[in-house]
């Protein structure tokens, strides 16, 4: 069995008097897709940027292994993480509306690691999306919503991510959008040998590439599948995700 | 009875003005284009670094523009200082807008008044070796007093225009004002990327405070005069385009002093400011700004 | 004819780039379009035509027979054309029930204040939320946040409703809901344009189905045809 | 009594108390003091119409009100006419100005919109100063009379006028607040473009806003020859008036007519009376200092501290 | 009664002297000066015994260079500070807006620099200092064009640059009048306005229309802007110069140096033999000595002995009045001649001087900017009026 890369234990965190995550633990191991699945409102935005240190957890851990190394992300700064190599392609796109893409793109190889391989990661971008070597000097802006995600998800490979959080990423695509996306993370994982966390809605796409998944139901983790079958069979993901 | 000599002239000497417009207004451009602080009191700043080189300067005979230079760095780090101070009490509850603007205006009354408390009410002023010396170019004059200034100006200028085209922290600036919170994302800091560069155009000010001395002696209230023209080049150029600021202000110059030269003195801010008004009806956005959907 | 809008030959370009080119399209008193394309195909830069924000568009638009050529936005809407922004953009420094109010007090003849509220309060509950009303939008979720702009929308019962990508990244169940709503408007008279990503939704709901490819309409029909039309599979659906 | 009469009838009577306590003091400076309050109570108002309700900072109040000033000293000049028909013509004359002003920049949305009305007061104070017949750069004298029909003393009449238009103001400002144009301008103020989409006729609820707010000021300008008996351009434009409007509003709150009222009576009688109680520049420096003080430390004005002391009260 | 020859201690109430001054904003750079001025007098005249026998205190407040602040501000002194006396502020600006409440409480009012502000309200009460006279718009500019009558050969052409301001275009209007009079053509004519921060288009289209007389009506920013570009755009003329405030003050004296040579400029006061009168050598002393400690307008020579005359004014019409009965000092006001450190004074129902008395100089051998060589007699050569005049015109502009 792989290595994990990333674990969070037992981790409480929330927005002032509001609690959101209760006591959540949870693994994603080394080279693998794990699948972070729950209706809306259930703590997944909530839960991936606490490992990015955006939110701060009020009680847990948040642990990385990082070439061979491990580092414990609780209470560190969201650039310092960042910086270790582990990403986020935020909810709702983030981008910098009035810079091209490729100047949307290049601010991505921000981290230090990062800076020495811009021309390559930029070429490795427009391979995966060459739409955006069409578009490269076009406002950011001014995209559809489809173009936009393609830069998101660009941009974070730019920093050369180790682990990459995904929050998101279908969210009003077109279906065969929807499809290229979630087969290019699949194809950057093989590729890249990336740890990938993947919050999604689209249960039937995120279950083609994902090892494995969980389940959060108001702020805890109410299943663990460690296979894509159990993930199926289970019957909170039958209810909210497949309609039956 | 339309001279070309006369008319030559006015337009090179509105283009040693335009750059003097240049430098005063390029600071702003980066603290109001880019970084979306309205800092009304830019010209205070610029004069306070103007009164403090004469302080300096007049008595030794130090040169004001390398003084300029010298103090550049110590106006960037209060300007640093102040920008962590508009964050913590406006930029972080989101009250920036009109509240942050009534900040600057009080900071820009308090400038003009210290400076009357500190050093009087007399104009201040430095005597520099070039300062009635001229260049001719056939018929057309270049006075150095004009002269050098502009070409400290565009050397300055088109250092932070390398700055922020080619560095990493100059290409976080372009991007923190429409999306603060999305650096961290990528690993950056977006309050040190507006400290930074909030010092930088602070700095700036104290670069056109030297160029101010040179060109012309100075007083608490020689700020007055800018504020109205240095805010109609930003936004001529259109917000956040620094290269559009150095073209507007040099427009903004040679209109004035064309306008001067043939229509008399006392329509030139009528014209510039017409221009003003006239491009943001036509063209909302400014000369070189970006169109918003 | 009596078509409820009815669209010839717009196109809209941005600069060099068409955004829009000579589309064509009807939609009859009462009837469930559905329209989809891939990112980009130009569905939302058609709303905006529609509604008035790009006066600058080539072609004819005409609602209830009516060219709408010159008339602003807010002129659009009082005739009964309604549309729903594809991200939520409610008035912050009003409560919800305020914001529904909004469209009831400026219609014209305006309604009065205590009838705009009665019939906004009517809206919210017909949309569940009721309990929000005095709620600002700020504490709202982004799926009270979609049902709001919804309520807003159908307020002055408008003879058309566009909406944009209502349904984005809302769970099965919000999806029945909201759908569940759309139909019940429908019922009333409203013809509704849907533009969506969330196929499910889209073949419940269309009566009809559009597709745009690249600024271009590329088919139109019965959904279950349209669907399996190789181009559509091709450049929309993917296989 | 409805809520609007009531305070229309509440403003009356404090107007009225006003001049009944002044009378009894009975003291020019009083009456000149009050005045100067009184008008920045109303410039302040009338910012706050355009700035608070519908979110448009407007820089060119010194225009608006130089433009109420000048319509004075004109109409005088050459119709001798009475300065109360002066002040309608002031409003008149300055609501057209804020009409097309509004029509020329309302297009622009934020700060372009503010400096564009900067750009007007430069335009307008360049044509002022190029017009002999107004006075020029040299400025216009405006000889006072003596008393005022049933005011036996000028400085008198000037108070009371300014009290009533102040008040008027208030009570216009109120009306907008509670009126459907109210409830458009917070439309515009909150998302212009889903306003439109909601029926608000965005542009037209705008040019309103401007035509009154831009009225107000310039009939606040208006008296203004008569209380300094010689105006000059620089004087009439000078920056002052656009900033202590701007200012008085955010330390009193931009959330409705109280907060410009509120600020404007307490910054303009700490200026007041610094100006004569610190016989030095530093009276200036109390202003400056005072108003950065406030917007760091009360950012939503002395209305939000005593909404926020009054929300601790009730959870309490 | 005072003592013979020994002052004595001034004894009861003070009294009291109200008025505003310019102690920040534009015209501060002139108001601090004058008020230091009228310290030194409050100073001085305690010393002698003080005024009827009390005491004097100066009560003053800071106009901020706005005229809106000064109606306010004389209601305050007369109504809550109930001083005895009121002088005004500095400049036509600041005077005007305080006639309305001197007038009405029929005060005395002694103004400084004031232009013509008398003209409208015809007040009985008042005496201006400021030796342009009632006529400015003819008088002001006649001792340039009496000065440039002596070139040979006599100018024909001249060209006339000056500030939009109030001043200003009295000073221009008065050279239009006198060159008509001289029968001199006028080839530029242009007003540049307060914000303009470039002076060369203006020079230049002089330097291009040539003119044998170029006349400038400035302020001070402006005044140093238009004689740098002068000297940098290589302007020549038989005589420069004209109505221009600045090259008065110290600042801009410092500031100049040998570039003022040869200018011949309109001032008020030079110390040169001709115009020592009894105290002025006393005032300048302590005057800059009280400076020199603010390190501001060291020199005193523009805007300090005319506020200390307006003192002086005021002190003899109280003095002759015998109380302090308004309407009785300013009857005092218009009688007999007033002997000032800047000479005797007489002043018409207007207010205003009943001879005009503006002075031309012209800087001669000034070198390098050490500012001692302005106090000495023969830097600032007066050649206007006669009765002053203290050496001979040195022909062209700039010196040889
Ligand atoms: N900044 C915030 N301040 C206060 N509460 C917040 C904030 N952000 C989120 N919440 C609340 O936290 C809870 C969890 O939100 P979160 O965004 O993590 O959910 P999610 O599972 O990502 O949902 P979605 O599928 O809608 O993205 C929600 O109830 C939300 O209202
Ligand atoms: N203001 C603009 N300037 C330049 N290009 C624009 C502008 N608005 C839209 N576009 C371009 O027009 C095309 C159509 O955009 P539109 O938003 O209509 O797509 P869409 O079909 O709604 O996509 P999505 O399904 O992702 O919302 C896109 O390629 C977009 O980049
Ligand atoms: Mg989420
Ligand atoms: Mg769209």
């Amino acid at each position: 069995m792989a290595h994990d890369a990333l674990v969070v234990q037992g981790l409480d965190a929330g927005y002032g008097a509001v609690r959101v995550l209760h006591d959540v633990s949870l693994r994603v191991p080394e080279g693998q897709i794990v699948a972070l699945l729950g209706t809306n409102g259930n703590g997944k935005s909530t839960l991936m940027q606490s490992i990015l240190g955006l939110v701060k957890p009020t009680r847990g851990t948040v642990r990385a292994w990082l070439d061979g190394r491990e580092v414990d992300l609780t209470g560190r700064a969201p650039e310092e993480i960042v910086d270790l190599g582990v990403v986020l392609v935020p909810e709702g796109r983030r981008l910098f509306r009035d810079l091209t893409v490729e100047e949307n793109l290049v601010l991505g190889a921000w981290r230090a690691a990062a800076r020495r391989e811009i021309s390559h990661n930029l070429r490795l971008c427009f391979e995966t999306f060459p739409r955006l070597e069409e578009r490269r000097r076009q406002r950011v802006g001014s995209m559809s919503g489809g173009e936009q995600q393609m830069v998101a998800i660009g941009r974070a490979l730019m920093s050369v991510p180790r682990i990459l959080l995904v929050d998101e990423p279908s969210v009003g695509l077109a279906p065969i959008i929807v499809k290229q996306v979630i087969e290019t993370i699949g194809s950057l994982k093989a590729k890249l040998g990336l740890t990938v966390l993947m919050a999604e809605q689209n249960f039937t796409q995120a279950i083609r590439i994902a090892d494995r998944g969980s389940v959060l139901v108001h702020g805890s983790i109410a299943f663990e599948g460690e296979t894509a079958e159990s993930l199926r069979d289970n019957h909170l993901v039958r209810q909210f995700y497949l309609g039956t | 009875m339309l001279d070309p000599v006369l008319i030559a002239n006015a337009v090179v000497s509105g283009l040693l003005l335009g750059c003097l417009y240049a430098i005063a207004s390029m600071g702003l451009a980066v603290s109001f284009g880019m970084l979306d602080v309205v800092n009304i009191a830019h010209p205070a700043m610029m004069v306070l670094a103007s009164c403090v080189i004469a302080a300096l300067c007049a008595p030794t005979g130090f040169d004001p523009l390398l003084a300029a230079l010298l103090i550049a760095p110590v106006f960037g780090l209060l300007g640093a200082g102040l920008y962590r101070l508009y964050h913590l009490y406006f930029e972080r509850r989101g009250d920036e807008a009109m509240q942050g603007l009534a900040f600057f205006f009080g900071l820009m009354i308090v400038i003009e008044v210290s400076l009357v408390l500190v050093y009087g009410a007399d104009q201040r002023w430095v005597e520099t070796g070039y300062g009635g010396l001229s260049l001719g170019l056939g018929p057309v004059g270049l006075p150095l007093r004009m002269l050098l200034p502009a070409l400290m100006s565009l050397a300055c200028i088109a250092a932070l225009l390398l700055w922020l085209r080619r560095s990493f922290t100059g290409r976080a600036v372009a991007a923190v004002a429409q999306d603060r919170d999305a650096l961290r994302f990528l690993g950056a800091d977006p309050i040190r990327i507006k400290t930074v560069a909030f010092g930088l155009s602070v700095a700036l000010a104290a670069i056109a405070g030297g160029c101010l001395i040179v060109v012309q002696p100075v007083d608490a209230h020689s700020g007055h005069v800018f504020i109205g023209r240095v805010l109609a080049v930003v936004i001529l150029a259109g917000l956040g385009s620094l290269p559009g600021t150095l073209v507007a202000a040099l427009v903004f110059g040679v209109i004035e002093n064309v306008t001067a030269t043939l229509f008399g003195p006392a329509w030139s801010p009528a014209v510039a400011f017409s221009l003003l008004l006239a491009v943001l009806a036509l063209r909302p956005q400014g000369m070189f700004g970006r169109a918003h959907a | 004819m009596n078509a409820v809008l009815d669209v010839r030959g717009l196109g809209k370009t941005f600069g060099g780039f068409t955004a829009l080119n000579g589309i064509a399209l009807t939609v009859a008193p009462g009837e469930r379009l559905g329209l989809v394309g891939p990112n980009g195909s130009g569905k939302s830069t058609f709303v905006n035509c529609i509604a008035g924000d790009f006066p600058d568009h080539a072609g004819v638009v005409l609602f209830r027979n009516r060219p709408l050529a010159g008339l602003k936005p807010h002129e659009r809407a009082r005739l009964g054309l309604s549309r729903t922004f594809q991200l939520p953009r409610p008035f912050r420094s009003l409560t919800v029930l305020e914001n529904v109010t909004v469209p009831l007090r400026f219609s014209v003849p305006p309604l009065p204040v205590a009838d705009a509220r009665a019939r906004a309060r009517a809206c919210l509950e017909r949309v569940g939320l009721q309990d929000k009303a005095h709620s600002h939008p700020h504490s709202l979720t982004q799926v009270d946040l979609r049902k709001l702009e919804l309520a807003r929308a159908l307020a002055p019962e408008p003879a058309l409703l566009i909406a944009d990508e209502v349904m984005a990244g809302l769970s099965h169940s919000e999806v029945d809901q909201i759908l569940d709503l759309l139909f019940a408007l429908n019922g009333d008279g409203t013809a509704v344009i849907m533009i969506e990503h969330v196929m499910r939704a889209i073949t419940a709901f269309s009566q009809r189905l559009a597709v745009f490819v690249a600024g271009r309409k590329i088919v139109e029909g019965d959904p279950q045809t349209v669907l399996a039309t190789p181009e559509v599979e091709a450049a929309y659906l993917g296989t | 009594m409805s809520r609007p009469l009531r305070l229309n009838v509440g403003l009356a009577a404090a107007g009225v108390a006003l001049i009944l306590i002044l009378r009894l003091i009975d003291n020019d400076y009083a009456w000149y003091t009050g005045y100067v309050i009184l008008q920045y109570v109303l410039l302040a108002v009338a910012w706050n119409i355009l700035a608070g309700y519908s979110g448009y900072v407007n820089f060119g109040t010194a225009a608006f009100f130089a433009a109420g000033a000048y319509t004075t000293i004109l109409l005088t000049k050459a119709l001798n006419l009475d300065l109360l028909v002066c002040v309608l013509a002031a409003g008149l004359v300055s609501g057209a100005l804020g009409l097309g002003m509004g029509w020329l920049t309302l297009r622009l949305r934020g700060v372009y919109f503010s400096i564009a009305t900067l750009s007007l007061a430069v335009v307008l104070q360049t044509l002022v100063v190029n017009w002999p017949y107004a006075g020029g750069s040299s400025g216009a004298y405006t000889m006072r009379p003596q008393g005022y029909a049933v005011f036996g003393n000028y400085s008198e009449f000037l108070f009371v006028l300014m009290l009533v238009l102040a008040l008027g103001g208030i009570a216009v400002a109120a009306g907008i607040e509670r009126s459907r144009l109210g409830l458009g301008l917070a439309t515009i103020r909150d998302d212009e473009r889903a306003a439109a989409a909601a029926g608000v006729p965005t542009l037209r609820l705008k040019l309103i806003a401007t035509a009154i707010s831009g009225g107000m000021m310039g009939m606040a300008g208006a008296p203004l020859p008569y209380y300094a008996s010689y105006l000059n351009p620089e004087a009439a434009f000078s920056l002052t008036h656009t900033i202590n409007a701007m200012a008085m509003t955010l330390i009193g709150g931009t959330q409705g007519w109280v907060g410009p009222v509120i600020g404007a009576t307490l910054l303009s009688t700490l200026q007041q009376g610094a100006t004569v109680t610190i016989s030095s520049a530093g009276n200036l420096l109390i202003v400056g200092g005072v108003l950065i003080l406030f917007v760091m430390l009360a950012p939503k004005g002395i209305l939000g501290l005593i909404r926020a002391w009054r929300g601790r009260g009730d959870t309490a | 009664a005072a003592g013979r020859g020994v002052a004595q201690a001034p004894a009861g109430e003070p009294i009291r002297i109200g008025f505003s001054m310019p102690l920040s904003g534009a015209l501060a750079g002139n108001g601090r000066p004058a008020l230091l001025a009228q310290q030194v007098w409050a100073e001085d005249i305690n010393a002698r015994g003080g005024l009827l026998g009390r005491s004097v205190k100066l009560v003053f407040y800071d106009d901020q260079s706005n005229g809106a602040n000064v109606p306010g501000i004389y209601t305050k002194l007369l109504d809550v500070d109930k001083v005895d006396l009121v002088i005004s502020s500095y400049g036509t600006a600041l005077i005007a807006p305080a006639m309305p409440v001197i007038i009405r409480r029929g005060m005395a009012f002694v103004s400084l620099l004031g232009s013509s502000t008398n003209e409208m309200f015809k007040y009985g009460g008042t005496a201006n200092i400021s030796p342009v006279g009632r006529r400015m718009n003819v008088d002001f500019a006649k001792g340039f064009f009496e000065i440039a009558r002596g070139l040979n050969p006599t100018p024909a052409t001249l060209s006339i640059a000056g500030l939009d301001s109030d001043f200003s275009n009295r000073a221009m209007e008065s050279a239009r009048w006198q060159a008509r009079e001289h029968g001199i053509r006028v080839v530029y004519d242009r007003a540049y306005p307060p914000s303009t921060v470039d002076f060369s288009p203006i020079v230049r289209a002089i330097r291009s229309a040539a003119p044998d007389l170029v006349f400038f009506a400035s302020y001070p920013p402006d005044s140093v802007g238009l004689l740098k570009a002068a000297g940098e755009l290589k302007l020549t003329a038989k005589m420069l110069g004209g109505g221009m405030v600045g090259p008065q003050v110290t600042a801009i004296k410092a500031q100049l140096g040998a570039q003022l040579n040869n200018l011949v400029c309109w001032d008020v006061y030079a110390p040169e033999p001709t115009m020592t009168f009894p105290g002025t050598a006393a005032f300048l002393d302590r005057y800059r000595a009280a400076a020199e400690a603010k390190g501001a307008e060291t020199l005193g020579l523009y805007a300090p002995p005319l506020a200390y005359a307006q003192m002086q004014v005021l002190e003899q019409a109280v003095t002759r009045a015998g109380s302090l009965d308004q309407a009785a000092i300013g009857a005092a006001l218009h009688r007999e001649a007033f002997p000032t450190i800047i000479g005797e004074l007489r002043f018409d129902q207007t207010g205003e001087w009943v001879e005009e008395r503006n002075i031309y100089i012209q800087y001669q051998g000034v070198t390098g900017n050490d500012l001692a060589q302005f106090k000495q007699p023969g830097t600032q050569v007066i050649l206007y009026p006669p009765q002053y005049r203290s050496g001979q015109l040195r022909p062209g502009f700039p010196a040889a």
